[in-house]
């Protein structure tokens, strides 16, 4: 019985903080001024939330229902090593199709690299969109 | 303006093999569980446009040298010939046959036609898909 | 507990509906991609969540999948903006 | 819940209809994007959308969903993604040969000589 | 012996002609070909003794018989007739070509081979019992006459004289067969004999009536009959043996035929007397008043034979009466009609050949600039003076006799009681008076102003000389027997006029001698007919001398209101006016046209969806809503609207996979695993793949779509939107028998060893679907790689540079 | 040979699937193209000896009973349409040798022609409504690939035009099954009729009735849905026309007549009366642009119009004459097209242009060519012993068995157009004076091997009037199964 309790217990408290996480996130992506900040939020925020949700539920199935679910560790890993990837490439991005970061934002570094690349070779394609 | 994309290279040659073993896992559970030659297919598809999107179409096509039209063409043999097989028999086509087998390593193992069939669903699935993708990216 | 679920399942959802504001909003593209990748990943806790619900395993799969295809739409939005073009013929020329 | 999914496909044929009735040739292919999603929901709705569970043999469950408009839309699927990536290359071709995608100026060969 | 295969002897000598033409190139192929006509005139010959005794040959050779439709050749005293008349006439008139065709000029070789085509459909229509091969022949003449007309076909009078007359015969081809086919559904038979054996029993059939008309249709555009002779003399621009057989003495005959044939069974109805009789009349007046007209001497030719065709045709109207009358008169009118068929026959035709002499020897046929001929072409003036006469209707000529006996009838007509003739009947005898005199004109100006007078100051193209000996032989036997027939018509009469009377009423009679007509030339004084002539005489002589005054008159009736300029403002019409027509509505603009068929589809299914009463919204039906799914359907809702309203096309895109996404949850929800994956990879897939290909697209434009536009694409889009909301809403509520994929669920363990549903569906119960679905897949592949790969104007244009 | 059926669809389909393996190799390609041909006109000739000697042939694919498999059925009218199908095929393919192009050989023509007519064959034997709408997919996207196919600037144009439209068809066409799924729970149609008519077809059926006849009336080209067609046929090169002008809308006239003789035949009065009057605004509308051109290939274009018409104005007549009739009429209206597109072809050959104006003469220089056409010509306006009289007699005695007066006069009125606007064709192009137009130079070689299809399919289709007497007892069967929708049924589920 209580382990079922137990179960019960901890299912809920990770749940709750991924829950919490990704409330954080929506706040996040909507209240911050400029993309890079909302990338920011969005990839560490929403990857916390949902790994603690997806371990919620992989308790769920493993501990109540006896499923040893090997698709959601291997979602929970895959989840973990490609999210702050697509944050880089995300903001990378941004970055060089020329959205400005907030005015708050103290040092630019990546600049200076993207001059000098410039320099060397003018980009080849238009931008449209 | 040439970027390097190591971060994207390094992990993407770890996440492809995860794509694929996932994508050749869940065309085999298809039978009982979701999945089957359709998803698999494009899964793996996928995984190959991850491969492309992190390199390039030169390196892919040496790392996978395959003929994809050619990949399409086995395929469609394949599901044909599974569905025609019964032709010989003279039974109606595309009548499966189904056995449980005891095989070495794996048990006793429901062996079943269909599978072969779901195998040329797959084939023809990455061949036509990787086709399309790997001739859009190489029109100039 | 089923209610609980259910109401964490709201909340994700409407955690969705607030990410697509940003995607309707903008401004720039990188900020809709921004919040369509955190979409992605909501689905994710959404459909874990909704599995509870059903109690089914099934779609295990299709969380494992949404994290792959997520992944390489976000890679493939970004090279757009980055490069405009997702597939080079060859990169080392 | 079939009510309201016959609104959301009736939602959806609309918009793929008035993209489709539109001139750029883009906008056309995005509706038939919209047109096929609609179909796909609608043969699901149309199956009925009361089954307690997913149409995989599951000990002790007995009441699935109906399995057979979901294979009816697994086909459907594919072919339309076939479709959709022909119209896209097609586009695009038309586009580098007319040097235009406004449906307006692609008039031809009604031309009554 | 078979003799149905007689009919197509001629089209299998048509077969070797090209091949004579080529390798005998010093002999005229044309005297081959007078071989066929020769043959076939002597062997018919040999059928007069049967019909002579009112009796009948026949012989069948099957075609369809499982739909009735044979080929029967049945002789008796009408079609051997016209047997005698298309293989009798159809030897002189080869004999007379050999002589105006150049055989190192001409292309023989398709000349004789369309005559005889020609002459195996005449024959074919003459002599079928049954409708449909007589409409495969009927349909056959016309196709021979446009081929013969069009013999010159650099010529542009050739060629719209032909399309003009296989139009309107043909039109009237069609219509006959529809006749054809109501007769055939009313007597359930094909065989003419059968029908009028059982005519009786069509009388007051919803049908009769309007089978009546459509073979009327027939009749009157074969043979010229009023108002759709003008085909006639465009078609004048045909060689003239042609015109002289053609349209004079066979194939316009085939609608004389036609309605005499099918008297039997029409002539009970009121309708058919008064249209045969009345047109024909009208016929008969048009055509001898546009006579006098012409200068051209083949067109007063034409339209003396549009007028003689009137005239017979009228004939055979009242005729007709005979059904309703005993009065001996109205079989006399029959008698009339065929042998006035006969004379026009033999006079015509001679006309017609010295017509061409005089084109062939003087190069122009414009009566305006010939004159005093007698005395070059003495033989040809003889000829032409018979025909005339006869024409004209004057003693001692054949002519004389049948213009009597038509007075007489029309006369007679006035004393008929039934369907309102004894208010209108007087009419007749008038018309008829009138016409005769214009007739009487026309053949002295005809004959008069070709032949008499003095010779025109300007010269001629061709030095005038008397024809080749050759040449006048055919109309001379023709003219010949103009007056031989006035001194033995009870000959005539007994050999081919009665039994052919026989025929066209075979319940009157029980033996040819029944038909108790004898022709005299005098009936003494009193005769009112005789008056009727002596007047007209005196009226014809005196508009014929006065002729240059009012001639004139002609002109006071303007040309765009003829009925050839109706046809003509109808062929135009065809051209011009249905491109204009279609230039309205075939914007070659997709959108157009889409916005018909969406405005269409959403219209007729939601008008069927109330007019059957079928919308049934039955809230028992649907399982409960719950709240993640109206959320879902928000958020998808909210990603459509931001596909309408993107305004770059990457935001589109974005848009576009959020729809997709969430419609896999929707799968999600609706417990679908396997779709929900299949639809995020292929959504996934799909976003590479327009990411791809936008580097190759524009950046997204409404391309100056106009508010109004869009209101108008809304209003569209929300009709069909509505409409399938409707139906599917109608047809969720009408579930009225339970779906067959418990039987899934049950044997998916046990008999297909699988336990996913769904894919157990896709690769054995309907593997078969799949089999092609990935057929699709894989030539949508090949389909890229060949677009891609193959720029066929690219490469054009690039040549074009290195140029 | 219980899977004798199928041979007519797998084999195309297996030849197809050979050649992608040799995209080079133009020979090969040819030779297996013709040699697949040839064993499956075999296979289609045996299969319409058996289903003439032993009735419907029916098999539910995989053993499983009725309706629960994939059913293919072959009854005379889809075994005739397939052999029809082959046959035309053989010819245009034997044609393509000369017109099309060393270019487009290598770029999958061959595949593409054999794909569609699997899908083609398929359409014509399926016996389940979901699996025709993955037959008519199969044909369009092979009709997709070969109309664009060479990418020329028009031809991707119209192309769009094309795809465009075949796709809401296709989005239709799965939602109106899904509409039919929903009320009747089959797809099997032999199922399907068995279920309307337990349940008397109500309302909603009769709906259902009326978005199959749009869905097909897209396909098969009906008023007002026709609209896309003479734009988008007159795109491709002359072989790809010829395919498509006598088979694919045949393909769309196949499945009205059959659902609106298995499924939907308790409610005549509205749907047939819907379809006949649609049919004959087809046929003005087809007149119309008869008319309006001056360009060879929309005139013969338009006149497919008019055939589709007219088939299936004599299809809603649902009495022996009418359907036998529209029987007739169908299969007479592929080979004439076959045989009319491909003389035109050679005419655009021969002139280097199609527009009529810019002609003339041709009878001194190409006579045979001028009397085929001739021939081709009569043939397609009914003119007797020619191929469409039949046809075209049977459709208009239906009519006026049925009671439509009206509709029969339009229908015999408008072989006075048809026949007016090819020998429009005829008067300016062959007739006339030669010295005007300066002909390009062309090579009389090619000249006669384009000729030798063409004349092959001229004389067929003379063969198929002349002989209609042999044809009977098959047509007879084809339009029995249709009128007694038992036949077919009892073929299928009594198994």
């Amino acid at each position: 019985m209580s382990v079922i309790v137990l179960a019960n217990i901890l299912i809920v408290l990770t749940i709750v903080v991924g829950i919490v996480f990704t409330i954080v996130t929506v706040i996040g992506v909507i209240r911050l001024p400029d993309v890079y900040t909302r990338a920011h939020a969005a990839s560490k925020s929403a990857t916390l939330g949902v790994l603690s949700i997806l371990l919620g539920v992989f308790f769920h199935f493993w501990l109540k229902e006896g499923h040893f679910s090997i698709q959601l560790l291997l979602a929970i890993a895959f989840l973990f090593i490609t999210s702050p990837i697509g944050g880089h490439l995300m903001s990378r991005a941004a970055y060089i199709s020329g959205v400005k970061p907030t005015k708050l934002t103290v040092g630019d570094d990546f600049a200076e690299v993207i001059k000098q690349a410039k320099l060397k070779n003018p980009p080849t394609h238009q931008k449209e969109d | 303006m040439k970027t390097n994309d190591v971060i994207l290279q390094t992990t993407t040659k770890l996440v492809f093999f995860i794509i694929f073993l996932f994508s050749i896992h869940i065309f085999f559970a298809g039978h009982y569980t979701p999945g089957g030659g359709f998803v698999g297919g494009l899964l793996t598809t996928g995984a190959i446009v991850l491969l492309l999107l992190a390199f390039d179409l030169k390196t892919v096509q040496k790392a996978l040298p395959f003929n994809f039209t050619i990949v399409t063409g086995i395929g469609l043999l394949l599901a044909l010939g599974t569905a025609a097989g019964s032709i010989f028999f003279n039974v109606p086509f595309f009548t499966h046959a189904f056995d449980d087998f005891t095989l070495p390593l794996f048990g006793t193992t429901s062996l079943h036609t269909a599978m072969i069939f779901d195998a040329g669903v797959y084939l023809v699935v990455v061949g036509a898909a990787v086709t399309m993708i790997q001739t859009i990216g190489g029109d100039a | 507990m089923t209610t609980f679920i259910w109401v964490c399942l709201i909340l994700v959802i409407l955690s969705i509906v607030g990410l697509l504001y940003r995607v309707y909003r903008g401004p720039s593209v990188p900020d809709r991609l921004v919040a369509l990748d955190a979409i992605g990943v909501m689905l994710i806790s959404a459909i874990a969540l909704l599995s509870i619900l059903f109690d089914t395993g099934f779609f295990m799969e299709v969380i494992l999948l949404i994290a792959i295809m997520s992944f390489i739409g976000t890679v493939s939005f970004s090279k757009f903006i980055e490069k405009g073009e997702i597939i080079e013929r060859d990169r080392t020329s | 819940m079939e009510f309201l999914m016959a609104i959301v496909v009736g939602i959806l044929f609309m918009a793929a209809v008035y993209l489709i009735l539109s001139r750029s040739l883009l906008k056309v292919i995005l509706g038939t994007g919209l047109l096929s999603h609609g179909a796909h929901l609608l043969i699901l709705t149309m199956g009925g959308l009361g089954g307690a569970a997913p149409p995989v043999l599951t000990e002790g469950v007995t009441d699935f969903a109906d399995p057979l408009p979901q294979a009816l839309i697994l086909t459907a699927i594919v072919i339309s993604f076939g479709v959709t990536a022909f119209i896209l290359v097609l586009a695009y071709r038309t586009y580098a040969e007319h040097q235009t995608d406004n449906m307006n100026l692609m008039k031809g060969n009604d031309e009554h000589d | 012996m078979n003799f149905v295969l007689l009919i197509f002897l001629p089209i299998v000598a048509a077969l070797v002609v090209p091949l004579l033409f080529r390798k005998l190139k010093a002999i005229h192929t044309g005297w081959f070909v007078l071989l066929v006509p020769i043959v076939l005139f002597i062997y018919y010959i040999g059928f007069i003794k049967t019909t002579m005794d009112g009796g009948h040959a026949i012989a069948e050779l099957q075609w369809i018989p499982s739909l009735g439709i044979s080929f029967v050749s049945y002789i008796d005293g009408l079609s051997l007739l016209f047997t005698l008349l298309i293989t009798g006439i159809g030897s002189l008139v080869v004999l007379y070509s050999i002589f105006y065709l150049d055989k190192n000029r001409e292309k023989l070789n398709n000349f004789y081979v369309y005559l005889l085509i020609f002459m195996s459909a005449m024959l074919g229509v003459v002599q079928s019992d049954n409708v449909i091969s007589l409409y495969l022949f009927w349909e056959l003449t016309s196709i021979s006459s446009f081929l013969l007309i069009g013999y010159w076909n650099t010529r542009d009078r050739s060629r719209f004289g032909a399309l003009k007359s296989m139009m309107i015969t043909v039109f009237g081809g069609l219509m006959l067969l529809g006749g054809f086919i109501l007769l055939g559904i009313m007597g359930d038979t094909f065989s003419i004999r059968e029908l009028i054996a059982n005519a009786s029993t069509f009388v007051g059939h919803e049908f009769f009536t309007l089978a009546l008309v459509l073979v009327l249709l027939g009749a009157f555009t074969k043979s010229a009959q009023f108002p759709f002779h003008i085909w006639l003399p465009d078609a004048m621009e045909a060689p003239t043996p042609v015109s002289a057989y053609l349209h004079s003495a066979t194939m316009v005959k085939a609608g004389l035929y036609l309605v005499a044939r099918f008297t039997p069974i029409f002539a009970v109805s009121e309708v058919w007397i008064w249209l045969v009789t009345g047109i024909g009349l009208l016929t008969l007046f048009c055509g001898s008043l546009f006579a006098v007209k012409q200068t051209d001497l083949k067109a007063i030719l034409a339209f003396s034979t549009v007028s003689q065709l009137g005239l017979i045709m009228s004939l055979l109207g009242a005729g007709a009466l005979a059904y309703h009358s005993d009065d001996a008169i109205f079989k006399f009118a029959t008698f009339a009609a065929i042998f006035h068929l006969i004379n026009h026959a033999t006079f015509k035709g001679s006309l017609f050949m010295i017509a061409g002499i005089v084109d062939h020897e003087t190069g122009t046929r414009d009566i305006r600039k010939l004159g005093g001929l007698m005395s070059i072409m003495p033989v040809s003036f003889t000829v032409a003076f018979i025909g005339s006469m006869s024409m004209a209707g004057l003693p001692p000529f054949s002519g004389f006799l049948s213009k009597e006996m038509f007075l007489q009838s029309m006369l007679a007509i006035r004393h008929f009681e039934l369907f309102n003739f004894a208010t209108w009947g007087i009419l007749f005898p008038v018309i008829a008076w009138i016409a005769s005199v214009f007739t009487f004109v026309y053949s002295f100006y005809f004959v008069f102003k070709t032949f008499a007078g003095r010779q025109k100051s300007e010269p001629l193209p061709n030095k005038p000389h008397e024809a080749p000996s050759g040449m006048l032989v055919s109309p001379v036997i023709l003219a010949s027997l103009v007056v031989v027939i006035f001194f033995i018509p009870n000959i005539i009469g007994k050999w081919f006029v009665k039994p052919a009377v026989m025929a066209i009423q075979p319940g009157l009679y029980s033996h040819p001698s029944d038909v108790k007509v004898d022709v005299a030339a005098w009936h003494g004084f009193a005769a009112p007919e005789l008056w009727m002539t002596v007047s007209l005489v005196g009226v014809g002589f005196i508009l014929f001398l006065t002729m240059a005054r009012w001639q004139k008159l002609y002109d006071i009736h303007p040309e765009y209101m003829s009925l050839n300029a109706l046809y003509d403002s109808a062929m135009l019409f065809s051209e011009g006016g249905m491109n204009r027509i279609s230039r309205f509505y075939m914007t070659g603009l997709i959108r157009t046209y889409l916005i018909y068929m969406f405005a269409f589809i959403a219209a007729i299914t939601a008008a069927t969806l109330f007019i059957k009463e079928a919308f049934v919204v039955d809230m028992e039906s649907f399982t409960p809503i719950n709240l993640y799914g109206i959320l879902n359907a928000i958020v998808l809702v909210i990603a459509v609207s931001m596909v309408l309203l993107a305004k770059t096309r990457l935001s589109a895109i974005i848009a576009l996979g959020g729809v997709g996404y969430s419609v896999a949850l929707f799968f999600v929800i609706f417990k679908a695993p396997d779709l929900a994956l299949t639809q995020l990879v292929i959504e996934t897939i799909s976003v590479a793949l327009f990411l791809l290909a936008f580097k190759h697209l524009p950046s997204l434009s409404n391309h100056g779509l106009t508010k109004r536009n869009k209101l108008g694409n809304l209003i569209i889009a929300a009709g069909v939107g509505i409409t399938v909301t409707l139906v599917a809403l109608s047809a969720h509520s009408q579930k009225l028998i339970p779906s067959i994929s418990q039987y899934y669920k049950d044997t998916v363990a046990t008999e297909a060893g699988g336990g996913n549903i769904v894919n157990v569906i896709l690769v054995d119960y309907r593997g078969f679907d799949t089999l092609f679905e990935i057929a699709v897949l894989s030539i949508a592949g090949i389909a890229v790689l060949a677009m891609i790969r193959l720029k066929l104007s690219r490469k054009e244009e690039s040549t074009d540079e290195n140029k | 040979m219980i899977n004798l059926l199928l041979f007519p669809i797998i084999l195309p389909f297996l030849f197809a699937i050979i050649l992608l393996f040799f995209k080079e190799n133009i020979r090969a390609q040819r030779l297996l193209t013709v040699i697949g041909l040839l064993i499956s006109l075999v296979a289609a000739l045996y299969l319409v000896a058996t289903v003439k000697a032993d009735g419907v042939q029916a098999i539910t694919l995989g053993s499983w009973p009725a309706p629960f498999g994939i059913s293919m059925v072959s009854d005379m009218l889809s075994a005739l349409l397939v052999t029809t199908t082959i046959l035309i095929t053989l010819f245009v393919v034997i044609y393509s040798f000369n017109a099309i192009g060393e270019e487009r050989e290598r770029h999958f023509y061959y595949p593409a022609i054999l794909f569609m007519i699997t899908g083609i064959n398929g359409a014509f034997t399926t016996g389940d409504i979901f699996n025709m709408f993955v037959f008519f997919e199969v044909l369009l996207i092979a009709s997709y690939l070969l109309i664009v196919l060479g990418g020329e600037k028009r031809q991707l144009r119209e192309s769009i035009k094309y795809i465009l439209v075949n796709v809401i068809s296709s989005a239709l066409f799965v939602i109106t099954v899904a509409y039919l799924y929903s009320v009747v729970g089959t797809l099997n149609m032999a199922d399907i009729s068995v279920k309307i008519a337990e349940i008397g077809q109500p309302g909603i059926i009769t709906v259902i009735a009326v978005l199959f006849l749009l869905v097909f009336g897209v396909k098969g080209s009906l008023f007002p849905l026709y609209f896309w067609l003479p734009g988008s046929y007159s795109a491709p090169p002359i072989p790809v026309l010829t395919l498509f002008g006598a088979l694919l809308t045949k393909v769309g006239i196949y499945a009205i007549i059959r659902t609106y003789t298995l499924f939907f035949v308790h409610d005549t009065g509205f749907t047939h009366g819907l379809l006949s009057a649609l049919a004959l605004l087809t046929i003005v509308a087809g007149c119309i642009g008869a008319l309006a051109y001056f360009d060879l290939k929309q005139i013969i274009i338009y006149n497919i119009v008019i055939a589709v018409g007219v088939i299936l104005f004599g299809a809603a007549q649902m009495n022996e004459a009418g359907i036998s009739g529209a029987v007739f009429y169908l299969i007479h209206d592929m080979l004439i097209k076959g045989a009319l597109f491909l003389l035109i072809g050679i005419i655009i050959y021969v002139t280097g242009t199609s527009n009529l104006r810019k002609m003339g003469g041709l009878m001194k220089t190409h006579a045979p060519l001028g009397w085929m056409y001739l021939i081709a010509a009569f043939g397609l306006a009914g003119i007797p012993p020619l191929s469409g009289f039949v046809g075209k007699l049977l459709i208009v005695k239906g009519a006026f068995e049925a009671g439509d007066v009206f509709g029969s006069i339009i229908i015999l009125a408008s072989s006075l157009v048809v026949l007016l606007s090819v020998i429009r064709i005829f008067v300016y192009a062959f007739w006339g004076d030669p010295t005007i137009v300066e002909l390009p130079k062309t090579n009389r070689r090619t000249f006669r091997k384009m000729m030798m299809p063409a004349v092959a399919l001229v004389i067929l289709s003379v063969l198929f009037g002349v002989g209609t007497e042999w044809l009977v007892p098959y047509m007879t069967d084809a339009t029995d199964v249709l009128l007694q929708p038992s036949i077919y049924i009892d073929a299928v589920l009594k198994e």
